[in-house]
């Protein structure tokens, strides 16, 4: 079916780049064992990178030319063929995937060109330099298959991809054992996504090859999705307290199954407590997987598979409500940080919880759009507090900050923007457009049972962000240095290589929110082009609604943000003593949410240590080790020794003759039996 | 059944009792000539000697009235075959060998061959490999460590030369296309332009008329020079005579494997050896020197111009006797030719011997067939 | 015509001989011909099974046999000389040092 | 005619056959008495209609291996048996009676199994048919005989070198 799509060569080459120049560091490392020159590793990795971006762009052109259904493919070769079951290696280019592409190839350039700087100083340690671009492409080639894949298998391979090269970033220091276990609870705590994210793969799959669709590429599973919605399944007994019990939609399940995945891959609730850890890595590769890209993957995906969930309602119920409460839950945690990273991690967090809504009432359009929007200004976030570590030579701690503004103005400047950004102040902040399009249309999501609660939620969610974000910048740039003097004496501004990139996020943090603004604020056709460009590629109703009311909304809201942003002048600017008392008056409460709730104390008490003790104790000492080895491998071989130095060894008489006369007589048996 | 008989007969009469008395009688009388000798004179009936003739009938009273000593320890029976068994297959040989073309008298043909079977050669080889248990027998069953030796080098001598043999005439084959000898005699009773080359290699557009005329016979000889060399080398060294009796060797080994024979059973060994000369001298003649037939005279111009005088009976008739004559005339020519060979080189050492076989003879008959090949693809390329 | 079967059960009645003899002698030399033997009643059979079929797969596969059946005599009597030399023996008995 | 030559050769075969494997005092015998099973096999083959493979069993099998085999024996000089001609009697009766059991086995099942031979194109079996067949559809496995010959070759020198220390 894909054949009478547009095909364009051009597609492959968007992922293929950045992996060849991976591979060639690879192959540099760890066969030949040399390092380049930096300026060839600079060319080499910064080049593939912003050439892919220039691929996308020429493909989203070409793509907009296409006449009738926007679609491109490309397909490479046949990945697996198996009978009926075949997966293409193929790349497929719609809308989603186009905006998709262009975040991930435009802001990566954009980092890419920022780590020169950053990662300066690990050049002429040991092959550092090379390494950190090595992965980066690796990782870049991930997110792209993931992106652009036109199958789930394939999708499933970038996921994957991503997950490796986020683990390998995360402990890129390796040395430090600290950031070593953070990459790999990363890891950890992905796999246990991805298990449910393949279940929901296997469950799809076998669900339609039932129905006589077997289908691995979305549009064919799209095609063949009818013959499975009516589909039902039931539930065991111990599961009835669910609601719609005991029998629910399989769309629902595989929906779920899913979703599972997005949680591990986009860190929502329960499984969101990696993304603050992975703070351990460099602070591009915060920037660029941990905010921008590889965590909205399970955002992408949800609108990928928006087909699926129109037509599972439970399964959009929970991921809306998943998204709310770690909206909040997330920000209320990010109020007492004292790490600038950690803040920022926070924040992402609560900012994808503000997607999965989005994504789970149904405005898929508004998930990407916020998606984008953040993915500027998180990027130009994170960067801007890369900058300030930077200058404060590795120091993360807000506290250890402050009065930064007269030192290094343009870092703060562009700091400033990004907070702004985030913050969402109308017409000068992306993120006013995206939220408020959020919020809007979970206002009007009748179908999802406490729309309501939803859209409070994330109205309360937008006044705390704001609050948290200038508490963040107040405290870093604002009253007097608490820096200790050898350090105070050394804040310099950073280079350009890593100020320029500031400068173009910074632009886009203001501007990328007219790529889709709503005709009520932007009162000129086709104002809101984004979403209108994304909607064929979604399964999506546009809401109409009196513009009345959206100015109501975002009034409501915006005196929130107003509130906040009071808030956090009156507490940080003018009265800087306030907050200890008031986090002594509230006590247990305060330190609850400065220990982010205990939520990894209760994990490690209540998963980690019981799984590792069992695994220990029953699994491998008792099952391994015992069972398996002792009783099986080496119980059998020692029956079959006995077996042979006892009784068989004196079959073999070293008379040749002797073997002949066995031989015959075998296949006399043989034959007499055969012949009966 | 009879005619098989026959013919049997005939070429059995013709090459044991006339032939060979002789050729012993030519070995002495060449080598005395050669050795500028008076030899072969002394037996005499009634005073009258004409040239030594009757010395072969001296031989063979000699021989037949020789004690017949088997040495001690021996093996009896097989002492007794082995002389037989070397006898054997030079006359089973004789059986494939054409020496006369096919003639029809009113309604029957006759076709002057024994045994006319389609794998003739293949026959010749089957037979001949056999012949090396004679020697290798004699010398084992006569309880005799110089036989022993004798045998020994016979038995490897003949296998390794066997194989050569096989590969050397394996470029007649494939210019023949067929291992039946009466069609390879067929084959060379043609002709061709002794200058047709020149126009194959273009050197020439077409040959003027008149050159036409320069021809030969497309005998084996003049299509297989270097096969022809090498047939003939191996088939000699088959025939334990010198320059390769090596197994015999008087110097070394007391005349090898048949040291311990006397009276007629040497004889026999000693007949089967010039038995094969003849019969050497029938397949050479049958592979490379058009056996039967008359170069430029082919069967119906003979009968066409004797037919008017005589009839056609008597014609075809004649024209037989003179295939027949020339066959054995080319027969008596490769005797001869082996004869003086006997009586020019020396013996070979042994290790000479299997040198010359396996590193000269079989890489040459290897490249013959080479070249055979890529002639034929290149001429039939041309065609 | 010759009879299918019977050309069969020579090839049988050949192949046991050569069985009998490898497994009862003790000369090593004769043992080797009785494997001889038995490829030679298995050349006949196939030889048989090609006219019967008037196929001539069979008769390839006697080549490839009698191609075989020379290589194994050559190396199996290059094995018996050099074994003569070390031990000074034809008994095939004397050489069983390859077991327990 | 054809079939009373196959019977006579048939016997000559046993008879060599039985001749190898009964003399037990004198190798060059048996070996003889092969020969004779060989060259009658060969006479079986041409009449069995396989001329070329006849040509090649009394050439390679009578021509040349058993000479080999006289070769060796001559070369270590046997004269009879080194050891006692008294054999332990249950190997000579476990290998008859594997035998007979065998061979009843095999004339059980070919008993009875054949229908008539197949009707055969003329020169059927010469060395055109053969020799085509072996060169188009088996040149392969041909080539890899000439390998396996000369690996063979190899084998066999080095085994029968004389070690020069």
């Amino acid at each position: 079916m894909v054949d009478e799509l547009t095909q364009s060569q051009l597609l492959r080459w968007i992922p293929l780049l950045p992996l060849l120049a991976a591979a060639v560091h690879g192959v540099l490392l760890v066969v030949v064992r040399r390092t380049l020159p930096r300026g060839l590793v600079i060319l080499l990795s910064c080049g593939a990178v912003i050439a892919s971006f220039l691929l996308s762009f020429v493909a989203l052109i070409e793509l907009v030319g296409v006449e009738g259904e926007r679609i491109l493919v490309d397909n490479v070769y046949t990945w697996i063929g198996a009978g009926r079951f075949s997966a293409d290696v193929a790349y497929l280019l719609d809308p989603l995937s186009a905006a998709m592409s262009l975040t991930v190839t435009g802001v990566g350039s954009l980092i890419h060109v920022y780590s020169i700087g950053y990662m300066d100083e690990d050049h002429r340690e040991d092959k550092g330099f090379q390494r950190f671009f090595c992965y980066l492409n690796l990782f870049m080639f991930a997110m792209l298959t993931l992106v652009l894949g036109d199958n789930l298998l394939l999708m499933f391979l970038g996921w994957e991809g991503v997950g490796l090269c986020s683990y390998l970033l995360i402990g890129f220091w390796y040395a430090d054992r600290f950031n070593a276990y953070c990459g790999a609870k990363a890891f950890i705590v992905n796999r246990i996504g991805d298990f449910g994210f393949l279940v929901g793969i296997f469950l799809l799959f076998w669900s339609l090859a039932d129905a006589g669709q077997a289908a691995v590429a979305f549009r064919d599973i799209e095609a063949g999705l009818a013959a499975i919605v009516e589909r039902t399944v039931v539930l065991p007994d111990w599961l009835g307290f669910l609601p719609g019990a005991p029998e629910w939609r399989l769309t629902t399940l595989i929906g779920i199954c899913l979703f599972v995945g997005a949680m591990g891959k986009s860190a929502q609730i329960p499984l969101y407590v990696w993304l603050p850890d992975a703070m351990a890595g460099p602070t591009p590769v915060s920037a660029l997987i941990h905010a921008a890209t590889m965590v909205t993957a399970g955002v992408y995906m949800v609108c990928r598979m928006s087909f699926l969930y129109a037509e599972a309602p439970g399964a959009s119920a929970l991921v809306a409500w998943t998204g709310a409460i770690t909206a909040i839950f997330a920000a209320t945690i990010a109020i007492a940080q004292t790490d600038i990273k950690k803040v920022l991690a926070y924040s992402t967090v609560s900012q994808l919880g503000y997607m999965f809504l989005a994504a789970g009432v149904g405005a898929y359009s508004a998930a990407i759009f916020h998606l984008v929007t953040h993915a500027f200004f998180k990027a130009l976030l994170f960067l801007g507090s890369g900058a300030v570590i930077l200058a404060m030579h590795h120091e993360q701690n807000t506290d250890k900050m402050g009065g930064l503004r007269s030192y290094i103005p343009r870092t703060h400047a562009v700091f400033g923007i990004g907070v702004i950004a985030i913050a969402g102040l109308p017409y000068i902040a992306s993120g006013f457009f995206s939220k408020d399009e959020i919020l809007l249309s979970a206002y009007l999501a009748h179908h999802v049972p406490g729309y309501m609660a939803l859209w409070g939620i994330g109205v309360v969610t937008a006044g705390i962000t704001a609050f948290y974000m200038f508490r963040v910048h107040f405290r870093t740039f604002f009253g007097e240095c608490r820096a200790p003097e050898e350090v105070r004496s050394h804040i310099h501004e950073p280079k350009n290589v890593v100020l320029v990139p500031l400068y173009v996020l910074a632009f886009l943090a203001i501007f990328g929110g007219y790529l889709g603004p709503s005709e009520a604020f932007v009162p000129v056709p086709d104002a809101n082009s984004l979403g209108n460009f994304l909607l064929p590629a979604l399964s999506q109703e546009a809401h109409h609604v009196a513009h009345s009311t959206e100015y109501a909304l975002a009034g409501l809201t915006t005196g929130i943000i107003l509130l906040g942003i009071l808030f956090a002048y009156l507490l940080y600017v003018r009265r800087p003593e306030l907050p200890g008392r008031i986090a002594a008056s509230l006590g247990g409460l305060s330190r609850a949410v400065a220990n982010k709730y205990y939520v990894d104390e209760i994990y490690d008490a209540v998963i980690v240590r019981p799984l590792v003790l069992i695994s220990d104790r029953v699994f491998f000492r008792g099952i391994d080790a015992t069972l398996i080895d002792e009783v099986g491998a080496n119980g059998s071989a020692r029956a079959v020794r006995m077996l042979a130095s006892n009784v068989l060894k004196y079959l073999q008489s070293g008379l040749a003759q002797g073997y002949l006369f066995l031989m015959i007589a075998g296949a006399l048996a043989i034959i007499g039996y055969l012949t009966r | 059944m009879l005619v098989v008989v026959l013919k049997l007969l005939f070429i059995v009469l013709v090459i044991m009792a006339a032939f060979l008395p002789i050729i012993t009688w030519v070995e002495r009388k060449q080598s005395a000539v050669m050795q500028d000798r008076i030899g072969a004179n002394r037996a005499d009936i009634l005073g009258l000697r004409i040239l030594g003739l009757f010395h072969p009938i001296a031989d063979v009273l000699k021989l037949f009235t020789k004690e017949d000593v088997v040495p001690a320890g021996a093996n009896r029976v097989l002492h007794l075959l082995a002389p037989v068994i070397a006898m054997v297959p030079a006359v089973m040989a004789m059986a494939v060998v054409p020496y006369g073309g096919v003639y029809r008298f009113g309604q029957t043909e006759l076709s002057l061959v024994v045994a006319d079977i389609d794998w003739g050669m293949l026959y010749i080889f089957a037979v001949g490999s056999l012949a090396t248990y004679g020697a290798v027998l004699a010398g084992w069953a006569s309880n005799n460590n110089w036989s022993l030796l004798g045998a020994m080098r016979a038995s490897s001598q003949m296998i390794s030369y066997e194989v050569t043999m096989g590969l050397a005439v394996v470029g007649i084959f494939m210019v023949y296309g067929t291992l039946r000898l009466p069609e390879m005699a067929i084959f060379q009773d043609q002709t061709f332009r002794l200058l047709g080359f020149l126009e194959l290699l273009g050197l020439v557009e077409a040959l003027p008329v008149w050159l036409d005329w320069i021809r030969l016979p497309m005998w084996g000889i003049f299509l297989q020079p270097l096969g022809f060399i090498l047939f003939l080398t191996c088939i000699m060294a088959e025939n334990k005579r010198p320059p390769f009796d090596a197994p015999e060797g008087e110097s070394e080994i007391v005349s090898g494997y048949h040291l311990e024979y006397s009276g007629m059973r040497f004889g026999l060994f000693y007949t089967s050896e010039f038995l094969e000369i003849p019969v050497i001298g029938m397949i050479v003649a049958t592979l490379f020197l058009g056996g039967w037939a008359i170069p430029f005279l082919s069967q119906e111009t003979i009968i066409g111009f004797v037919t008017p005088v005589f009839g056609e009976g008597v014609a075809t008739a004649f024209c037989m006797a003179l295939h027949v004559a020339t066959f054995l005339l080319k027969v008596i020519l490769m005797i001869w030719l082996q004869m003086s060979l006997r009586w020019t080189l020396p013996r070979f050492r042994y290790d000479q011997v299997m040198d010359l076989c396996w590193k000269m003879i079989l890489p040459l008959s290897i490249a013959n067939v080479l070249l055979t090949g890529a002639a034929m693809l290149w001429i039939g390329g041309l065609r | 015509m010759v009879p299918i079967e019977h050309a069969i059960a020579l090839s049988g009645i050949l192949f046991t001989i050569g069985t009998v003899g490898a497994i009862a002698r003790r000369n090593l030399i004769v043992v080797l011909m009785s494997i001889e033997l038995m490829l030679n009643a298995v050349n006949l059979a196939l030889v048989a099974f090609s006219r019967l079929w008037g196929n001539l797969d069979g008769q390839i596969f006697v080549l490839m046999v009698i191609v075989v059946a020379a290589a194994e005599v050559a190396v199996g009597l290059g094995i018996v000389i050099s074994l003569f030399r070390n031990r000074e023996s034809m008994n095939v008995e004397d050489v069983s040092l390859l077991k327990w | 005619m054809s079939v009373l030559f196959f019977y006579v050769f048939a016997a000559l075969a046993i008879a060599g056959a039985l001749g190898m494997v009964l003399n037990t005092r004198n190798t060059v015998a048996a070996a003889l008495s092969l020969v004779v099973t060989m060259v009658a096999l060969g006479g079986v083959y041409v009449l069995l209609g396989a001329y070329l493979i006849g040509a090649l069993q009394v050439m390679v099998y009578a021509g040349a291996i058993l000479v080999l085999f006289l070769f060796v024996v001559m070369l270590l000089n046997l004269r009879r048996e080194e050891f006692s001609p008294q054999r332990q009697l249950p190997t000579k009766i476990a290998a008859a009676v594997i035998g007979l059991l065998f061979l009843l086995q095999f004339l059980r099942l070919i008993d009875g199994a054949f229908g008539a031979p197949a009707a055969i194109p003329a020169d059927f079996g010469g060395y055109r048919q053969v020799g085509t067949a072996l060169f188009t559809d088996y040149v392969l496995a041909f080539e890899a005989t000439s390998l396996l010959l000369l690996a063979a070759m190899v084998g066999a020198v080095i085994l029968a070198k004389r070690r020069i220390d």
